[in-house]
């Protein structure tokens, strides 16, 4: 399996952080928003272990940076939800359209 | 090994140790009356402050990922200066505040983010330190729980830092896929100068440009500054800046030096690109945090010419000017977080007759004003100079003749703010504002550093000898 | 003796006064301490003659010279010659008599009082600064103070007026900067050291390339401040928005630090740009005074008609250091000189008249001589010097500017008919000087009511006796001044000849 | 010899008194200040008149020419090696003789204002200025540099424009005293420019050696000033016409002379002092000083002497039509300067480098104009005191008003007839032999010229006493005075002094201290005529005799006295033939009586051409273009920084856009683009 060129794999993770992008720019649910930018994370992680894996097998640097990702993705998504819920609360909506109060 | 771990990261250990003690008590169910809470945390962050000039470390832990020094460490007490200052200065508006532990720790965590940041010799390091300063922030901006603009501040925050982490981090697994390690030194070995290391660093670059609000990074600025309480909004402008210039210095001037000539360019037309939009937008604004949110995008124009000096002249006048500006802006924020958690005013036009209720606080914020604008003989003087007279080292003229133009646009909004005060009549201006001892502490040590950091030329000769 | 003191004493007044009570307290010690400082003024010229009798020929005396940001070649370096102690006498006499001018401010009169003070520390370190840093820093010093002093206590639209100055004033100082940087980074003081030194600076010479960059922006940098047509504008306004003082100080100091600082920067640090742009100078400073004066004849307010004079007057200054001979240079200081005490008593008496009627349209005024002698009297004294009546200071440094333009090595038509435009304005400036004359001071009373107004209080009247006595000696005896200045300006002019040749 | 101690002392002497009686006049002593003044110039006067004799007679003449001497002279501002303006003092025939004048005269009036502004509240400083007038008078006649001349000169210019204006609020005054200081200053500007040809070519300003290197045909200086050419004409020319057009300027010649007659409004003892006797003269003395210079060039001295002819003919024309009896003697002080001019212009230098015939060659019109000058300064100050008298009684400077006032003011009737006498020309009196040596150099020299003097002559006589007749005959004695007043004519100071009075007093001729210098004076205009002039003062200082041609006189007297006969047919008796003759003229009257348009045309250039078509415009242009740049950079940038404010949106996924777009546009930058 390890015949597979770097190159595939690095198209999907650029295509995945292009779709995380497109997500993020397009969708109004605060929450999608949130899931695109995990996308490009993801795409991130990708990347590190491809090039950890096909370029720097010697040491795993890459592999750890790629746990530290997904443990601070996984901190911001809290504190992201955390912030929409308190949001909620004041706007009673979730939509990004309605949190642009302050503008110019 | 342990004792150097705990002799190198000393002030990360000490902030960690306040923030457990805030943990405990939380935990702890007997109730602390808000004022004596806020003495205490105030006592605290002050022996913070102190030890800090005390055990003056050297060296590196971690395998090189962490590592300590002089300058470092004049940097975390400068940080540590900006915080306790802020948090004199919003005595007034916790005191009524329900969670000030949490406000605490929070604020504390980033610190320590920062500090991580500042230390940190690997780009793994300085990524943690990164996301631990940011994703608290968002939080903080969000600390007027029932407040709209607060919340969405919070929500533009976490979602255009975690976008820029994002694509830093996008950069960041490129430099890694070029070079095969995270260590700053080794990157630099391997830094050839070739199109996609630029592209990764261009990433990199996005990622400092949002933290410091560089155009086109910085949209998200005054939105967030607007709507975040007045304390935090400080601590944005000033301390989290700060902290990530701290970093870009080394980090532009020792690991990018192989692509020099490239980012010369770059910064030179973001910092132009920074100036100018800055001081358009700073040029209308009517609320008093949004202006300043502005004007600071415009000064961080203007250290970015400092920056593209190249020159050890360069690095020390742009920490000399952040000294300068912790004092200059924090000064000015803390007039507005007074006016605003007293009477909860914060447009320009309640600023009206100021002069005529409370002249020393108008004084105060003039004299911010002034030295922000860069006048003479206050420090922001020898700040804008310094850094104007570095980057011109270059021998870019066309740079300092732009950056002095826009020095007169951005002196126009100042003197608006100054004519407001002390021009404009007001029927019923702001009432007399009586203030607590520890804001005036606080802008007593504002002011005090505006008027003799410039004239007095130690803090640069310092902070040069530490750079060279 | 000890230059720093002249800008220690205004400071540590200033200093001084914040924490008093009350504005009597606060006058008192202003009026001390400017007499101090005009004591002080005549002790430097009394050192300075007795170094020069003892046979003392250095270029600048009492130097002092401290490193201040070591690392970056800034010192704190002073001494004077010739015309910055002139410089220093006109503030002086500035000074002191726009304090007893303003004894009478009710409104803030601590803030007022302070502000002056700072001003006048800014001029006085401009003056004595020979490191370009130093100079650059008291520039600025001088600025904000008058966009506060005009703003707080001005009249009419005081704050568009003072926003403008401020930020034209800035502009000025922000092409300065360019103009000082650049000349910086082409220094080259061994091993390629750079530095701000003027005398240094002096000694070396610039590339010419350099020089033909960067002249430009410190001689327009500077002129705005010396009302260089076309950026004169700020004058107008501003004189006629501020608060007598403040217009004092303006016109008699600030515009000052303009023609100073074209002398000692730009035309004597690079005497070859000056050379090759001195016609555009002079074409812009005859332009500026045949312009001025006729824009004059038109106004209507007191105020905007010395503004405009003072717009023509300083274009002989600019004019006598674009010629760039001794003798017009001479006169060019000898004209700053005289203008300053000239328009400071002239914007005394217009607001010691403005105080009373409450007007300055000419239409609303009129047979003043009558109710208030004294002040009419300073008002046509004024009036006369500005239109360069012998016997007094107006006179001596027009006629010098005259003959040094006229006696141009380069004797060709162009100085000529430059000169004679020059002369021309004593005529135009005859005509609306006397149209003030007669319309505001001679003739009927304008209105019953202007018959119960007083004459000068005993303040007013030491002020404008103070800045007589200026006028006059300089009228009546102009050779000390020559001799004064003469040994500066030939400094400068051999550099020039030294490099053209 | 050390003239220095007390040479100085003439004019410092008045520049103390103004300062005293300027500065405390008013409030010490206020009515002492006019004996202080008196007093202070009658020292000068003598010790003028020491000067005088003691140059004249005791050590003036070495071998046989006067000489010229420097006692005293500082520097007092040098713009050069060469170039300084000095303050100093010259003596030779002229400037001692004007010394002599001047203090004369000016001590006449002194006294005479005593009566005539007494009861004027401003006396003190009535007095004070006449004081500086005197001290800047006296400083111009002893200048022995050309800038030193022309300091003086600006301020003999100011205090004549104080003293103008003395009555300030009254709006004529004021009009009338800026008015002359702006044609003087203009014609000054002339001088200005004249001085700086002058210093500069000859490389001095010290009028000796100027006089000296530009006469002297193998100096360079001469050798460059005449050779080198603006606008084809020789620099020298350029230089003497603009100095001359000063001259003009303060001497009221054509067509600079719109200012004399308006200078009436001031009061009269200062029209005799300074529009009359001392001031207007300046231009003359000033040709007279630079005469050699003067002399070496033709055209110059053509222009010299053609404006003199002109103004000398013109002034007298517009005399006659005139009614204001101080205007018509204004008139006539300008036509007679414009035979002093005349008079210079047809002289020759005299001495080896004589031109013409013998008499021309011994430059008589120079000795003769200065003759002139200073008969003049006698009979016309004489008649202008005398003026003052009667319209110090009259109250109204209108001839209309008069008429018949011999019986009530006698001594004031004699005196000027005699005066008019001398003015007219008809022997044995002063004006009589000035004016034939006039004619005569004209006659050797230029006989257009003297045709021109002739006739002008012919009618000084017919309007002086066409003035006399009107003011003390043509009416019956007792109707007099019972014209009403014209007010707005009158002086305030006389109306003050003409209600404070009793009547029977206001009758009588007033007090002695006007008496006395009409008889002082009188008695001069009768003796000064016998002075043999042209023993003491020629071109060259060497003394000639001036032979009296009786045949040669017989000519113009007898045109004098055909001009008083007219004016006595006219005017002696109240009738109606000056109406019809005025008809009869017609066209020619109006034209004179309204001074020939000359003061519209000048009205026209000033108020339409320089002020609507350049002051207008300049103001307008700094206001709107100038200033409006400025405005318009601010405007602009405030107007962008709205255009622009869109980016801002609010919305978070903007921002993050923008974001990703400035990635995309650095990567472009500076991955393709800016290698």
């Amino acid at each position: 399996m390890s015949d597979v060129p770097i190159s595939h794999i690095l198209f999907v993770s650029t295509a995945l952080f292009f779709i995380g992008m497109y997500g993020l720019f397009t969708r109004r649910n605060m929450i999608t928003m949130l899931m695109a930018i995990e996308l490009i994370l993801n795409s991130v992680n990708i990347n590190f272990v491809v090039f950890n894996k096909y370029l720097y097998p010697e040491n795993l640097d890459g592999i750890f940076f790629t746990i530290f990702i997904i443990t601070i993705a996984a901190a911001e998504a809290a504190v992201a939800i955390a912030i929409i819920i308190n949001l909620y609360r004041s706007h009673r909506s979730i939509d990004v359209e309605n949190a642009g109060e302050m503008k110019w | 090994m342990l004792n150097d771990f705990l002799y190198l990261m000393n002030a990360e250990l000490l902030i960690t140790l306040i923030i457990f003690i805030l943990l405990f008590l939380k935990l702890s169910n007997e109730e602390w009356k808000n004022e004596g809470l806020l003495n205490f945390i105030n006592f605290l962050l002050f022996i913070n402050l102190a030890a800090g000039f005390f055990y003056i470390p050297n060296g590196n832990l971690f395998g090189d990922m962490f590592r300590a020094n002089e300058l470092l460490t004049f940097e975390k007490n400068l940080l540590n200066l900006g915080t306790l200052i802020i948090s004199l200065q919003s005595y007034d508006w916790l005191k009524n505040h329900k969670h000030v532990p949490e406000f605490y720790m929070l604020l504390l965590s980033t610190l320590l983010g920062m500090f991580f940041m500042i230390s940190s010799n690997n780009l793994l390091m300085f990524y943690l330190g990164l996301e631990l300063s940011t994703i608290p922030l968002a939080a903080l901006s969000n600390f007027d729980l029932d407040k709209r603009r607060s919340s969405e501040a919070a929500f533009k925050m976490i979602m255009s830092s975690a976008f820029s982490s994002g694509l830093l981090l996008f950069g960041i697994s490129m430099l890694y896929g070029a070079t095969g390690t995270l260590n700053f030194t080794g990157i630099k070995a391997h830094l050839s100068g070739n199109s996609f290391q630029v592209f990764s660093f261009i990433l990199l670059l996005a990622g400092f440009g949002f933290k410091i609000s560089a155009v086109p990074f910085h949209l998200w600025t005054a939105d967030v500054y607007e709507g975040s309480p007045v304390a935090v909004t400080s601590y944005f402008s000033v301390i989290s800046k700060g902290a990530v210039l701290f970093v870009m210095v080394p980090v532009f001037y020792n690991v990018f030096a192989p692509l020099a000539n490239s980012w010369y360019n770059m910064i030179f037309v973001i910092s132009v690109a920074t100036m100018i939009i800055g001081n358009l937008f700073a040029l209308r604004q009517q609320n008093m945090k949004r202006f300043l949110a502005f004007s600071s995008i415009a000064q961080i124009g203007f250290i970015l010419v400092g920056l593209s000096a190249q020159s050890t002249a360069g690095s020390s006048s742009v920490i000399f000017f952040i000294l300068i500006y912790i004092f200059s802006n924090l000064g000015a924020f803390g007039v507005i977080s007074l006016v605003s958690a007293i009477t909860g005013k914060e447009n320009m036009d309640d600023y009206r007759g100021f002069y005529k209720t409370n002249p020393v606080l108008s004084w105060v914020l003039a004299i911010s004003l002034f030295s922000l604008a860069g006048i003479p003989p206050l420090a922001g003087f020898f700040g804008k100079f310094f850094l104007l007279f570095a980057g011109a080292g270059k021998g870019n003229y066309s740079l300092i003749v732009i950056a002095a133009l826009n020095m007169v646009v951005s002196l126009y909004y100042y003197l608006k703010v100054i004519k407001i005060m002390f021009m404009d009549a007001n029927e019923h201006p702001i009432e007399k504002i009586k203030a607590h001892w520890q804001p005036k502490i606080a802008m007593a040590i504002c002011v005090g550093g505006i008027i003799i950091t410039g004239i007095a030329s130690g803090a640069y000769n310092y902070i040069h000898s530490l750079v060279k | 003796m000890n230059l720093s003191l002249l800008i220690l004493l205004p400071l540590l007044t200033a200093v001084a006064i914040i924490p008093l009570k009350g504005a009597k307290p606060v006058r008192v010690i202003s009026l001390i301490s400017s007499s101090l400082q005009l004591l002080l003024a005549f002790a430097l010229l009394y050192f300075y003659w007795d170094e020069r009798s003892a046979g003392n020929t250095a270029t600048m005396l009492f130097e002092s010279n401290y490193a201040w940001y070591a690392s970056l070649h800034i010192n704190y370096h002073v001494g004077v010659d010739g015309i910055s102690i002139a410089m220093i006498l006109l503030t002086s006499f500035v000074v002191l008599a726009g304090v007893l001018v303003s004894w009478n401010v009710e409104k803030l009169s601590k803030e007022f009082f302070f502000l002056l003070l700072f001003l006048s520390v800014g001029a006085y370190g401009f003056f004595i600064s020979l490191d370009l840093f130093t100079l650059f820093f008291f520039l600025e010093v001088a600025v904000i103070p008058k966009f506060l002093l005009i703003g707080i206590w001005g009249s009419g639209k005081k704050e568009y007026s003072a926003m403008k100055l401020a930020l034209m004033l800035m502009a000025g100082s922000a092409l300065v900067f360019v103009g000082l940087i650049g000349l910086y980074l082409n220094t080259n003081a061994g091993n390629g050291q750079h530095t701000f030194d003027i005398l240094q600076i002096a000694q070396m010479n610039i590339p010419l390339s350099a020089q033909k960059f960067f002249f430009p922006f410190a001689f327009a940098g500077f002129g705005i401040f010396g009302a260089l047509f076309p950026f004169h504008t700020w004058v107008p306004d501003g004189h006629s928005s501020a608060p007598t003082a403040a217009s004092m100080f303006l016109a008699g100091i600030s515009m000052k630090l303009g023609g100073y600082g074209c002398l000692r920067m730009a035309t004597f640090l690079m005497p070859e740009a000056a050379h090759q742009y001195s016609w555009i100078i002079i074409v812009l400073a005859s332009i500026a005074i045949l312009y001025g004066a006729f824009a004059t004849m038109m106004q209507t307010d007191l105020k905007y008609i010395n503004a405009y004079s003072s717009v023509s007057h300083c274009g002989f200054v600019l004019l006598g250091i674009g010629m760039l001979t001794k003798t017009a240079i001479t006169g060019a200081v000898m004209q700053m000189v005289s203008h300053g005490l000239m328009t400071a008593l002239f914007f005394a008496g217009i607001g010691m008249i403005y105080d009373r009627t409450h007007t300055r349209q000419l239409s609303q005024l009129g047979g003043l001589l009558k109710v208030m002698p004294f002040i009419s009297t300073v008002f046509v004294i004024a009036g006369l010097c500005s239109l360069g009546l012998p016997g007094f200071s107006g006179f001596v440094a027009e006629v010098t500017v005259f003959m040094g333009g006229w006696s141009h090595e380069g004797a060709d038509n162009f100085y000529r008919i430059v000169t004679i435009i020059a002369c021309a304005s004593i005529v135009v400036t005859a005509v609306y000087i006397l149209r003030a004359v007669g319309k505001a001071i001679m003739g009927p009373l304008a209105s019953n009511d202007h018959s119960l107004l007083t004459d000068a209080k005993w303040n007013e009247r030491w002020a404008a006796a103070l800045l007589i006595i200026g006028i006059v000696a300089i009228g009546i005896a102009p050779f000390w001044l020559n001799d004064l200045v003469t040994p500066a300006t030939e400094t400068i002019v051999n550099k020039i000849s030294a490099i053209v040749k | 010899m050390n003239y220095s101690s007390y040479i100085a002392l003439i004019p410092l002497l008045p520049l103390a008194s103004f300062a005293v009686l300027g500065l405390f006049g008013k409030k010490y002593f206020k009515n002492l200040s006019g004996i202080i003044g008196c007093l202070v110039l009658l020292t000068s006067t003598l010790l003028s008149l020491y000067a005088a004799y003691h140059y004249f007679f005791v050590d003036g003449k070495i071998n046989g020419s006067y000489q010229t001497l420097i006692p005293l002279k500082y520097t007092w501002l040098s713009f050069s090696d060469s170039l300084s303006i000095d303050m100093g003092i010259i003596l030779d025939p002229i400037s001692v003789m004007m010394l002599v004048v001047v203090t004369f005269v000016s001590l006449m009036v002194h006294i005479f204002s005593l009566g005539y502004m007494k009861g004027e509240e401003r006396f003190g400083t009535y007095y004070s200025f006449l004081s500086l007038f005197t001290f800047s008078m006296l400083g111009l006649v002893v200048a022995s540099n050309i800038f030193q001349i022309y300091i003086f000169w600006e301020l003999v210019g100011v205090s004549s424009y104080l003293l103008i204006g003395f009555y300030y609020d009254r709006p004529s005054a004021v009009a009338a005293s800026k008015k002359a200081f702006i044609v003087t200053r203009f014609a000054d500007l002339g001088f200005l420019v004249g001085i700086l040809i002058l210093g500069f070519q000859s490389e001095t300003l010290d009028f000796n050696t100027l006089i000296q290197r530009l006469t002297d045909i193998h100096s360079p200086q001469l050798l460059a000033i005449a050779s080198t050419s603006f606008l084809g004409i020789s620099l020298l020319t350029w230089a003497l016409t603009l100095v001359f057009i000063g001259g003009a300027g303060k001497s009221a010649m054509f067509p600079l002379h719109i200012w004399l007659p308006d200078a009436m409004e001031g009061p009269t003892p200062v029209s005799a002092l300074i529009h009359a006797a001392t001031m207007v003269v300046a231009g003359v003395y000033l040709v007279a000083r630079l005469f050699p210079v003067f002399h070496i060039n033709e055209a110059s001295l053509h222009v010299v002497t053609w404006v003199g002819a002109v103004s000398a003919f013109l002034a007298a024309v517009i005399a006659c039509t005139q009614t204001d009896i101080k205007r018509v003697l204004a008139y006539s002080t300008m036509s007679q300067i414009g035979y002093m001019m005349f008079a210079l212009g047809v002289s020759g230098y005299g001495g080896e480098n004589a031109r013409l015939t013998d008499a021309v060659g011994q430059g008589l019109g120079y000795t003769a104009s200065m003759f002139h000058l200073f008969t003049h300064a006698f009979f016309k100050s004489l008649l202008f005191l005398c003026a003052g008298a009667v319209i110090h009684i009259v109250h109204s400077n209108d001839m209309k008003d008069m008429g018949g006032l011999r019986k009530l003011m006698p001594i004031t009737s004699i005196a000027f007839l005699i005066a008019c006498l001398a003015i007219a020309g008809i022997p044995p009196f002063a004006g009589f032999f000035s004016k034939e040596e006039i004619l005569m150099a004209a006659w050797q020299n230029h006989p257009a010229i003297y045709y021109i003097g002739l006739i002008t002559s012919g009618i000084t006589a017919f309007y002086m006493f066409r003035l006399y007749f009107s003011i003390f005959w043509n009416r019956t004695p007792d109707s007099q005075l019972t014209t009403p007043l014209a007010a707005d004519r009158v002086p305030p100071s006389a109306l003050a002094v003409g209600q404070g009075l009793p009547k029977a007093q206001h009758h009588s001729e007033g007090t002695l201290s006007m008496k006395l210098p009409l008889v002082i004076l009188a008695i001069g205009t009768l003796l000064v005529g016998f002075i043999p002039f042209s023993k003491f003062i020629s071109p060259d200082g060497k003394p000639f005799v001036s032979e009296m041609h009786l045949t040669f006189s017989i000519v113009p007297v007898a045109i004098a006295t055909i001009g008083i006969f007219i004016a006595y047919r006219l005017y002696f008796r109240r009738s109606d033939r000056p109406e019809k003759l005025a008809a009869a003229l017609g066209g020619l009257y109006n034209a004179a009586y309204r001074k020939f348009y000359i003061d519209e045309i000048y009205l026209f250039i000033t108020k339409k051409i320089i002020f609507n078509l350049v002051g207008k415009p300049a103001a307008w242009i700094d206001r709107n273009i100038v200033d409006g740049t400025m405005n318009g950079i601010a405007w602009t940038t405030g107007r962008i920084s709205v255009l622009i404010k869109g980016v801002q949106s609010g919305r978070v996924q903007s921002y993050a856009l923008y974001f990703f777009g400035g990635i995309v546009v650095l990567i472009i930058v500076f991955l393709y683009l800016w290698k």
